[in-house]
């Protein structure tokens, strides 16, 4: 409990830094930078858990307990808010460094493909009936997506980079000095625990909506008790 | 420049604080939720 | 019957072995049947001759061509594999002979040959309509021996990158649909090089090594390892 | 030879999301034993045996299939077991022997014309084993996935409802494979038909 009060602060901190502490990095438009305190962390909250629903299907293969595919399920879905958020947000960074809201600048064109995956695993999710194969198919679909991933973080910045000769400043980094660095990994470890805070609650849903199932003969394969949390 | 910057500070601080609140009432409404789920089962 | 032949010993005949009778199981079914090569080719032609009415090789100035062709070119053969190569997993599970061969075949086995069958429409699919859309075109490509090469390494990862998802779209419901949204985000990279490879082809850059063939080819065995590894997962019940 | 092989199905159960199908069941079955599994449409006649086929994994229980003593792994078990369903169908656009030779090759048996044209004399399609099978009739057919159940001598056999769309003289070949089956191997057939029940030596009823 106490770690979701300090959480709660340290985010409020971490906003505040973010607009008065840390100061604009140069080579930016105005205060535009700023937004990179926000955008930033949650391209990375997206990727990783996408990374934690990928670890999740492959303990649900090899184990098949359903926990893992609570995990897996819950990860995809954050990792869909985050993304959808760190789409806008580097929109709007791009409208206001670069005039565009959209031009295909390697960083969003791989983030937009992480979006088209979560899209295609939750097609996937809500096309299979039984439970059993959908759980197995889900899983499956999220290992063979994350295999792509490395071909894309290396393959498409080189080649959509080149395809693009107008592309300007990578905006991943802005100028690092000590400020924005401690305000920038402050904010990510805030986003961070955000997330897990998230993820708890919605696993803690979907086990009191796997306990709502008919009383029949429980495995101990298939442990829907939910243990102590 | 700088007064624009507290107008933008203080929409996220609202955002945030709001989000904040609603995240610990979930937690409450969860946990008893899970009180009376085991309670039922025992 | 004979005396009894009892089948003790487990692994009798390789998996290549039983992955080609399914192969030639399909090719006999679908020369009969041509039930996916109608798909892919109606989709191909048509597209084709769309493209090439639509902007023909005058309206584009010579400085584009090579680019914008080679993305045309990689928008056929991608949609036109798509429209077609889940036929094989869908038509075993709609005529209901999934299940005999779950029971006589073993998973990779059957990866193996609908993955082969795959490749074999893909090269039927690349014979017909990459010839036709260079001459249709007019194209002009400086250097031939890298193209082909980019055309084949892209096909055969495209076979790679789809085959397990054809098995799992068949096995749920909304067929169609779902197969072009589960297979083009893992297209993608693929799709991206191959465009890339092409262009440097057409206009003759040199390029030392092929890189862009040499990631298609990296990319179809990662996905062909990966897909031998799941399928067993999604096949067995 | 009675010892060779062995079925061991212990305390099966199997539901789907809410309906429960069956709890409980086990039994074992040893060569020369025919097993009869009956009950209401939708009691899980079908599911049981695919189950025992291990095309469906069940909820909780085991099944499990020794050869000399040792259990079968599961993914090799297919190659001791043949089976024949309702949902079942074979390849339409081959012909009969274009199907049992595809089965042959592709369960890793040496194919041979003269077996394969044996089985289909056994099931009596040896005068149309060259048409194609979208031509046969449903009784054919079912003769047919019969023949192709038999293909490489399982010592399992799995039947269910093998009678639907056969005639008096189809229902005397499953007799005899019954028969023969019953010499050298395990059967177990799943039906309501009291003709086809009666083959059982033991009956499991799974709608008591």
């Amino acid at each position: 409990m106490i770690a979701k009060v300090l959480l709660t602060i340290w985010m409020t901190v971490i906003i505040v830094a973010a607009f008065l502490y840390a100061d604009a990095a140069v080579g930016f438009p105005g205060e535009t930078s700023r937004i990179l305190f926000f955008h930033v962390p949650q391209a990375w909250v997206a990727t990783l858990s996408f990374l934690l629903s990928m670890i999740a299907s492959c303990v649900y293969l090899a184990r098949r307990n359903l926990k893992a595919d609570y995990l897996a399920l819950s990860a995809a879905e954050l990792g869909l808010l985050f993304c959808l958020l760190a789409t806008a947000s580097g929109s709007i960074f791009a409208k206001a460094a670069w005039g565009s809201f959209w031009n295909w600048d390697p960083r969003q064109t791989s983030i937009v493909i992480l979006l088209m995956i979560y899209g295609a695993y939750f097609a996937l999710r809500s096309a299979v009936g039984d439970p059993e194969k959908r759980r197995v198919f889900a899983a499956v679909y999220s290992i063979l997506a994350f295999v792509t991933v490395p071909f894309l973080v290396f393959v498409v910045p080189r080649i959509t980079a080149s395809l693009h000769p107008e592309d300007t400043m990578n905006p991943a980094k802005p100028g690092m000095d000590p400020k924005t660095l401690k305000v920038f990994l402050g904010s990510l470890l805030a986003y961070t625990g955000l997330f897990i805070w998230i993820l708890r609650l919605r696993l803690r849903l979907l086990n009191l909506e796997g306990m709502q199932e008919p009383e029949f003969v429980v495995t101990e394969k298939m442990d829907l008790e939910g243990e102590k949390q | 420049m700088k007064e624009g910057l507290n107008f933008v500070l203080g929409v996220n601080l609202i955002i945030w604080s709001g989000l904040a609140f609603y995240l610990f009432i979930l937690d409450r409404k969860i946990k008893k939720l899970e009180e009376t789920s085991t309670a039922r089962r025992k | 019957m004979k005396s009894g032949r009892w089948i003790t010993e487990t692994g009798s005949s390789t998996y290549l072995s039983e992955a080609v009778a399914i192969w030639l199981r399909d090719l006999r079914g679908e020369f009969r049947t041509r039930y996916a090569v109608n798909a892919i080719l109606m989709f191909a032609v048509t597209t084709l001759i769309a493209v090439s009415f639509s902007i023909g090789s005058f309206r584009i100035g010579e400085a584009e061509q090579p680019f914008l062709y080679a993305v045309l070119l990689w928008i056929i053969l991608v949609f036109s594999a798509l429209s077609g190569l889940s036929r094989s997993f869908v038509k075993e599970e709609e005529a209901g002979t999934m299940d005999v061969l779950k029971l006589s075949a073993r998973p990779q086995a059957v990866f193996l040959g609908k993955l082969f069958f795959n490749l074999t429409l893909l090269g039927a699919l690349e014979l017909i309509i990459v010839p036709s859309f260079i001459l249709l075109m007019n194209y002009e490509i400086k250097l031939p021996g890298l193209f082909t090469a980019m055309v084949v390494s892209g096909g055969i990862g495209l076979g790679g990158g789809t085959t397990i998802v054809a098995a799992m779209i068949a096995q749920a419901s909304a067929r169609g649909a779902l197969f072009s949204v589960l297979s083009f985000p893992l297209l993608l990279p693929l799709m991206i090089t191959a465009i890339k490879g092409c262009e440097k082809a057409a206009v003759g850059a040199n390029n030392p090594g092929w890189p862009e063939v040499r990631i298609a080819v990296a990319y179809s065995i990662v996905m062909i390892v990966m897909s031998l590894f799941l399928f067993p997962l999604i096949w067995e019940e | 030879m009675k010892s060779m092989y062995s079925l061991e199905v212990s305390d099966l159960c199997k539901h789907y999301s809410e309906t429960l199908l069956f709890k409980d069941i086990s039994f074992e079955l040893h060569p020369g034993e025919v097993l009869a599994i009956t009950g209401w449409n939708g009691s899980g006649k079908s599911t049981l045996l695919r189950i025992i086929a291990g095309l469906v994994r069940p909820t909780t229980g085991k099944v499990e299939m020794f050869f000399k003593g040792e259990s079968i792994p599961k993914e090799s078990r297919r190659r001791f077991v043949g089976m024949v369903a309702p949902a079942f169908s074979l390849y339409e656009e081959l012909t009969a022997l274009e199907n049992l030779e595809f089965f042959c090759k592709v369960r890793g048996i040496a194919y041979d014309r003269k077996s394969c044209l044996a089985m289909m004399e056994r099931t009596g399609l040896s005068e149309n084993a060259h048409k194609l099978c979208r031509n046969y009739s449903s009784g054919m057919k079912q003769r047919l996935k019969l023949a192709q159940a038999l293909l490489h001598s399982p010592p399992l056999l799995l039947l269910d409802e093998p009678g639907c769309n056969l005639d008096s003289k189809g229902m005397k070949i499953v007799e005899n494979i019954i028969a023969a089956q019953r010499q050298r191997g395990m059967t177990v057939i799943a039906s309501n038909e009291k003709r086809e029940v009666d083959y059982g030596d033991r009956v499991i009823n799974l709608s008591e």
